[in-house]
């Protein structure tokens, strides 16, 4: 299965906004969140069709979501996940002794996990904090 | 029958907007429709009403059931851990009102607590960066009538602050800025051409994480000194074009965001940006101001600082205020494992702190209040569900130009709900009686 | 010179600040008196011999005293704080703020320790063995004060962020450096032998950088002025010479304005 | 509510003309009466100085600059934060203290009623959000008007009616005390990033010159007879030679007079002189023109000033005054924050360190001094350190010190590192003056209070007036041994109270008193012309509704005390 390197940034989206004011305990929240939005070049690189679940790796944890296409690119190299729990689950905690954890700039692999489900928010976090995979 | 209320103020983000009306029924019981505001608003307005709502506290079982308590019990069970844990962290204030705030304030004091708001994982390198070079900045009517450049650094209002652009900064018409948009320049940087960025005169696509050399590479250009021939991935003709443009100017302003406060570099990325609109000042007039998210963060750190003396990371522990982030700050207590009980109000750190820290919240004893069921309410031990405030109780909001607001009350909270600082008023005065103070 | 030792018999659950741990503190007492003396864990007092066991004796001043801190205190801050004079050895990995304000003395790290050492140092000097965390040698927040004397060692590897708002002193780092280094520094000297991320010497008045090793990012401040021979720390060789940063202000001396220097061993 | 009789104390009160004699001062209901009742509580002040509470005219304590000096200021604080400590809470800031520690040093040095010096109409909210937070003192807060859109485009047209109108509205919508001026004109053409620095430079755009706005402004102030005067902080601060600049703006008021029922005798009150009366041309030949400002002040009975004393601290600056901050990070190049406020103002913060060992701020030091030792009247002269301009409000001992005692001058003048030319400069080396306590009395007591109209109300010790009561252990009799032993007895009070309520004890808080918001409810005729540019302006112009702009609960002000003026 192919694999790719892409670095890692969260933030806000006005659907990331609309589902958290909307309920995080609903489905609306995951279609929001649970995604990381990849270019088209690094989609093709990876073989994966859009809307496709990948599991996404970082040194500090590892997380499913769906790949679907950037909405704000071209960004070849970048990757996107609206912030929230399956961003935080494999964003860097360094704060350099600032207390800002390094939410953007997360060097991440990325493969194809077609079956592997995406959890909701509150269940993902409930999950992890048991030591189960999410 | 309706009524409608005018002049609303939209609790949702930090430009917050106050010209929201909102018809309700005339019992005053539910919302009906809600104008003016942008989708994030309006949905902050409706879901408040939703039928399947938390209304009563819970408090987690052995075997991670919830159990309906009362308020009572719930503030008994708030006050106990506070008064029994030796290094309780209080973290939140964001999304409440500052009178919730200052009651908190006297809750941590009487527990020597640490206190920390969203700014932790937000602006607060912007703060330790306004705290080493200052900060020239102005209210966002100043940006409305005189601004002909602006600035987006690190931040995409198209997507967080919807009617940023619109209300304040590149659409309206102002005293000085009769043809609007016509007159101003817009240029953006950042790493995607995100929406906001498909509007600008010029994009700037700086290479991740290099933001420092970039607004460095503005004040070399500034002066006319040498540069080498690309800096963050961009040449250095366009940054020299780039700088002279904001140069000929006559009142311009950079806003900024999480993609400078959150990226490598941190504080000193908004600290090269303060220089960088210092030094246009040489030249012009220019302004910088952060895009600050949460609606009352900007209030948080005003009624903390006004009180303790610093604006966030406050740490109380030894009976009088100290401040260091990266020591008293709640992303290093947690991963650090430097407290020893969690309480948040206002914010959801289960859905936007590092995991690491989730996890060290869900093994604490904790009490989260707050009227969503969120990630953090999912791993607390208590949860508090309570009024929306902004939407079911009023009180003082401060916006990102820490312009003071007084927040509204749009309809009543379900019957028998608490207020923030009704619930918290409960807390302090068990608390000053296990404390043994009058 | 007295001698007084302190180890550690009772790990605190959460971490302990001990900022009487100093020979300022601890001069003319009694191993008794100094078991006494208030250290903090949260937001409760307790006695430094709660903690540690203390024996030996403290000099009459200061400068006649020596503390050597043993066992596991790699959860204990503020060691060495304000310390004027006198000697302390920290045989482990010590916690935040080791010789924070210090003035004067000397303070051996035989372990690592975490951010925050030497904030704002004066004077003295301290020497760590193993790495060096964030803020070293840093000024406190919001001082555009920070070192302004002394020298530190650190024969490992070293943080970001430090040097920040220097003034005067030397840092000297064996190793490696994270982010930042020298920032807006206003005057002193830092040697790094090993290698150099990012954002070095951003927003420098003045003051002078060596680094040995590779710098992955320069700073587009820095303007390339030459090539010299240069014997930095015993250590003979060329270096490129850099001046910067070119878009910060500068002082003027004698009519020439005085810039900061960064040089990268060839 | 208790009653209480101070007996055996030296009392000190110009209202009453009384000059140490020894006499009892009663207290009943919140009030100064005639006699006690039979149980009341007996306080000895025998070998004590009792005066009325101390009235603080013109210092910067709360609000959005202040807030932001702290925020931006963690190094002000760095090891000196306090404990909670029985009624007090916790405490922070050494030039800009927490609102907790403002309140309690203020009452501790015997002061009662203070004034914010300037605050923003905008953020009215959050200056009074501070007030509220400050406890045990009377505060009130003055809006400020020199740089105000309506302000300059009646005045343009010298409509003071429709001036007045807009100031009461206002007034009433800021809950606001008085009008306060801030370089004038500049700080709107600050917006553009230049500067107004003669009175007459004309306004970018507004086609009107500061000298229009400043006579407008006091033709305003009497028109509606409020109860302080127009209250002005000039063009040209802190340059050298800016003393022309403050002679043209007091010649100003000449043939004004005025017109209020609270027995207010000055049109325009010059705030830190200090700042206001520099000569030279540079700072190498920086000199002091304290002589030149004070005998043009001697002569003019309608103009009141304060002192804006140096105390030779590390400090915070911070102003209204937009221009001259971004004038002074450039000469100390540290952190500078400015906030321009859309339709109204600006404010500047620059931390400064006044350095015995540098010639200006010896200088600075001395004029300080020299103006209120040259006045001859001081129930016209007010000691302030425009705090933390200056220096801290909690200095104020020390400034007492160095007026009362030539010794204490010379010490000070002996330990300067410049000393030569700070004689050369200013003429503080001949000035034999001591103030004396009755002096101090009217300098710090009855003058301000009668110069902000409240000489009915507080800064004397009259019966009818406010129980307001600051007892000192000092003893007028005995000669100084030491002058630090005055700083010593105004810093921490054996006794104060506030409207009748013990506060301070031996120098310790004892009460919280019940603190008050003092405003003045401007009652007007209907000006639908002025309703109507408000209501234009704020469609247009403002970023806010008019409706949440006027919006100004009961939970931002929860003790108003209105002063009630009727200019129908």
């Amino acid at each position: 299965m192919a694999t790719i390197n892409v670095n890692l940034i969260s933030g806000r989206s006005i659907q990331q906004g609309v589902a958290i004011e909307g309920g995080k305990e609903k489905p609306l929240y995951r279609t929001a969140c649970g995604i990381i939005e990849l270019d088209p070049s690094d989609l093709k690189e990876l073989g994966a069709w859009k809307n496709t679940n990948v599991r996404v790796t970082s040194e500090f944890g590892s997380v499913v979501v769906k790949a679907i296409e950037t909405t704000q690119g071209p960004h070849p190299g970048i990757g996107f996940i609206p912030m929230g729990p399956w961003a935080n689950k494999i964003i860097n905690p360094n704060t350099y002794s600032t207390g800002m954890p390094t939410f953007k700039g997360t060097p991440v692999r990325v493969e194809v996990a077609v079956d592997q489900q995406v959890l909701l928010g509150i269940e993902l976090v409930q999950k992890a904090c048991r030591g189960e995979t999410v | 029958m309706t009524k409608i209320v005018t002049d609303v103020i939209c609790p949702f983000c930090g430009t917050l907007c106050d010209d929201l009306e909102v018809a309700a029924t005339d019992d005053g019981k539910k919302i009906i429709e809600v104008y003016n505001a942008c989708v994030i608003g309006t949905e902050k307005f409706l879901h408040s009403q939703a039928s399947d709502r938390v209304t009563r506290p819970r408090l987690m079982q052995a075997d991670g059931s919830y159990k309906e308590i009362s308020y009572d019990e719930a503030a008994e069970y708030t006050a106990q851990m506070m008064a029994k844990a030796k290094k309780p962290l209080m973290y939140g204030w964001s999304s409440t009102n500052c009178e919730a705030q200052s009651m908190g304030h006297e809750i941590a004091e009487l527990a020597k607590a640490c206190v920390d708001n969203t700014a932790a994982v937000c602006h607060g390198t912007t703060l330790i960066a306004v705290q080493d070079i200052g900060l020239p900045t102005c209210t966002l009517g100043e940006v409305k009538n005189r601004a002909d450049r602006i600035v987006f650094w690190g931040c995409n209002p198209a997507h967080a602050h919807p009617r940023h652009m619109s209300r304040y900064s590149i659409f309206p018409r102002g005293f000085f800025t009769g043809k609007g948009h016509k007159n101003r320049k817009l240029v953006v940087v950042d790493p995607r051409p995100t929406d906001t960025a498909k509007m600008a005169d010029i994009h700037l696509q700086v290479t991740q994480g290099q933001d420092y050399e970039l607004l460095n590479a503005f004040r070399v250009a500034l002066k006319g000194e040498w540069l080498p021939d690309v800096v963050a991935g961009i040449p250095k003709e366009k940054i020299y074009e780039a700088a002279d443009i904001l140069k000929s100017g006559r009142f311009g302003i950079i806003f900024f965001g999480m993609g400078v406060t959150q990226s490598l570099g941190k504080n000193h990325n908004i600290d090269e940006a303060i220089a960088v609109t210092k030094d246009l000042n040489d030249y012009t007039k220019f302004s910088i101001m952060p895009m600050r998210g949460h609606y009352n963060v900007t209030g948080s750190g005003e009624v903390m600082a006004w009180q303790f003396g610093y604006p966030y990371s406050v740490d109380l522990t030894r009976g009088f205020a100290r401040y260091n982030p990266g020591d008293t700050s709640s992303i290093d207590l947690l991963s650090r494992g430097d407290v020893d009980a969690m309480f948040t109000i206002g914010s959801d750190p289960g859905a936007h702190f590092p995991f690491n820290c989730v996890k060290k919240i869900s093994e604490l004893p904790s009490v989260c209040i707050d009227p969503h069921l969120t990630p953090t309410s999912g791993v607390s031990k208590l949860h508090v569900p309570v009024a929306f405030n902004g939407v079911e109780a009023g009180g003082s909001c401060y916006r990102m130009d820490n312009v003071p607001i007084d927040c509204r009350k749009v309809v009543e909270p379900p019957e028998g709900m608490l207020t923030d600082e009704q619930f918290l008023i409960m807390v302090r005065d068990r608390l000053k009686k296990m404390k043994g103070v009058a | 010179m007295e001698t007084i030792t302190i180890t550690m018999k009772n790990q605190p659950a959460l971490y302990l600040e001990a900022d009487c741990v100093s020979p300022d503190a601890f001069a003319g007492m009694t191993a008794a008196q100094i078991a006494e003396l208030s250290v903090y864990e949260g937001n409760v007092t307790g006695t430094l011999g709660k903690y540690f066991d203390v024996t030996g004796s403290a000099g009459t001043t200061a400068a006649d005293t020596k503390i050597i801190v043993r066992g596991d205190v790699k959860k204990v801050k503020y060691l060495g704080m304000k310390m004027s004079a006198g000697e302390m050895v920290i045989e482990g990995d010590a916690d935040m703020y080791v010789g924070a304000w210090m003035t004067g003395g000397k303070i051996l790290a035989k372990g690592s320790v975490d951010a925050f050492a030497a904030t704002a140092m004066k004077g003295g000097e301290l020497t760590i063995e193993g790495n060096a965390g964030n803020y070293l040698g840093a000024a406190y927040r919001g001082d555009w004060r920070g070192m302004s004397g002394g020298k530190i060692s650190v024969k490992g590897n070293a943080g970001s962020d430090i040097g920040m708002y220097m003034l005067g002193g030397e840092i000297v780092i064996n190793g490696n450096i994270d982010v930042h280094v020298a920032t807006h520094a206003e005057g002193g000297k830092v040697v790094i032998k090993g290698d150099a991320k990012s954002k070095v010497g951003g927003q420098m008045v003045e003051g002078d950088i060596y680094i040995f090793g590779s710098i992955d990012i320069m700073m587009p401040g820095f303007k390339p002025a030459g090539e010299v021979e240069l014997e930095v720390e015993g250590t003979k060789g060329k270096f490129a010479h850099f001046i910067g940063d070119m878009g910060e202000r500068h002082k003027k001396k004698k009519g020439q304005v005085i810039y900061a220097n960064l040089y990268k061993k060839i | 509510m208790s009653e209480y009789v101070i007996k055996n104390g030296h009392v000190f009160d110009p209202v009453q003309g009384i000059k140490g004699d020894k006499a009892e001062v009663a207290i009943k209901d919140g009030k100064i009466v005639e006699k006690a009742g039979s149980g009341a509580k007996v306080i000895d002040a025998k070998g004590m100085t009792v005066m009325a509470g101390a009235v603080e005219i013109h210092a910067h304590i709360a609000g959005p600059k202040v807030n932001l000096g702290r925020i931006y200021r963690p190094e002000d604080k760095l090891f000196t934060c306090t404990p909670t400590k029985g009624m007090e809470r916790m405490g922070s800031g050494n030039s800009i203290p927490s609102t907790f520690k403002t309140g309690y040093e203020y009452a501790k040095m015997g002061y009662t009623t203070c004034m914010e010096a300037a605050m923003p109409p905008m953020f009215s909210r959050h200056v009074h959000e501070e007030i509220r937070d400050t406890p045990i003192i009377d505060e009130g807060a003055f809006p400020v008007f020199g740089n105000n859109w309506f302000v300059m485009e009646y005045l343009k047209n010298h409509e003071v009616e429709n001036t007045a109108a807009y100031i009461a509205w206002m007034l009433r919508a800021t809950k606001g005390y008085a009008v306060k001026v801030v370089n004038p004109g500049g700080t709107e053409a600050w917006a553009w990033g230049l500067n107004c620095l003669t009175v007459n430079d004309p306004v970018p755009y507004f086609d009107i010159t500061p000298a229009e706005i400043v006579k407008g402004l006091i033709e305003a102030n009497e028109y509606l007879g409020l109860p302080h005067s127009m209250h002005i902080h000039p063009n040209n601060l802190g340059n050298p030679g800016c003393y022309e600049t403050t002679l043209d703006t007091l010649k100003l008021a000449e043939g004004m007079k005025a017109n209020n029922k609270f027995g207010r005798e000055s049109v325009m009150h010059l705030t830190h002189t200090q700042f206001h009366s520099y000569g030279g041309t540079n700072w190498g030949d920086f000199e002091s023109k304290a002589k030149e400002v004070t005998d043009y002040v001697n002569k003019n009975r309608n103009i009141t000033i304060d002192t804006g004393n140096v105390t030779l601290d590390e400090t915070t600056t911070m102003t209204a005054d937009g221009p001259f901050e971004h004038h002074l990070t450039g000469l100390n190049h540290l952190k500078w924050a400015n906030v321009d406020v859309e339709l109204e103002t600006a404010a500047g913060v620059v931390p400064y360190i006044y350095s015995p060992n540098i010639s200006v701020c010896a200088i600075q030091w001395a004029i300080g001094l020299e103006i209120p030792l040259m006045m001859k009247d001081p129930m016209r002269c007010y000691i302030t350190t425009d705090h933390p301009n200056a220096g801290p409000f909690t200095r104020y001992p020390r400034v007492f010190k160095w007026l009362m005692s030539t010794k204490a001058r010379e010490e000070q003048i002996n330990a300067f590192k410049h000393k030569d030319k700070v004689l050369t400069q200013t003429s503080i080396g001949s000035l034999d003056r001591e103030i004396s306590l009755y002096e101090l009395a009217q300098m710090t007591r009855a003058g301000p209070a009668k110069s902000l109209g409240l000489g009915n109300m507080c800064g004397g010790l009259k019966p009818g007036m406010d129980a307001d009561v600051a007892i000192y252990n000092f003893n007028p009799e005995k000669p100084v041994a030491n002058p630090d032993d005055i700083e010593k007895a105004f810093t921490r009070c054996a006794f104060t109270f506030k409207s009748g309520v013990e506060v301070v004890r031996n120098g310790e808080i004892v009460s919280t008193g019940h603190k008050r918001t003092l405003w003045v409810n401007a009652k007007i005729k209907d000006n639908p012309q002025v309703v109507r540019d408000i209501n234009e302006k704020f469609l247009k112009y403002y970023s806010m509704t008019q409706a949440n702009y006027e919006s100004l609960g009961h939970h931002f002000v929860p003790n108003p005390f209105a002063i009630e003026v009727d200019a129908t």
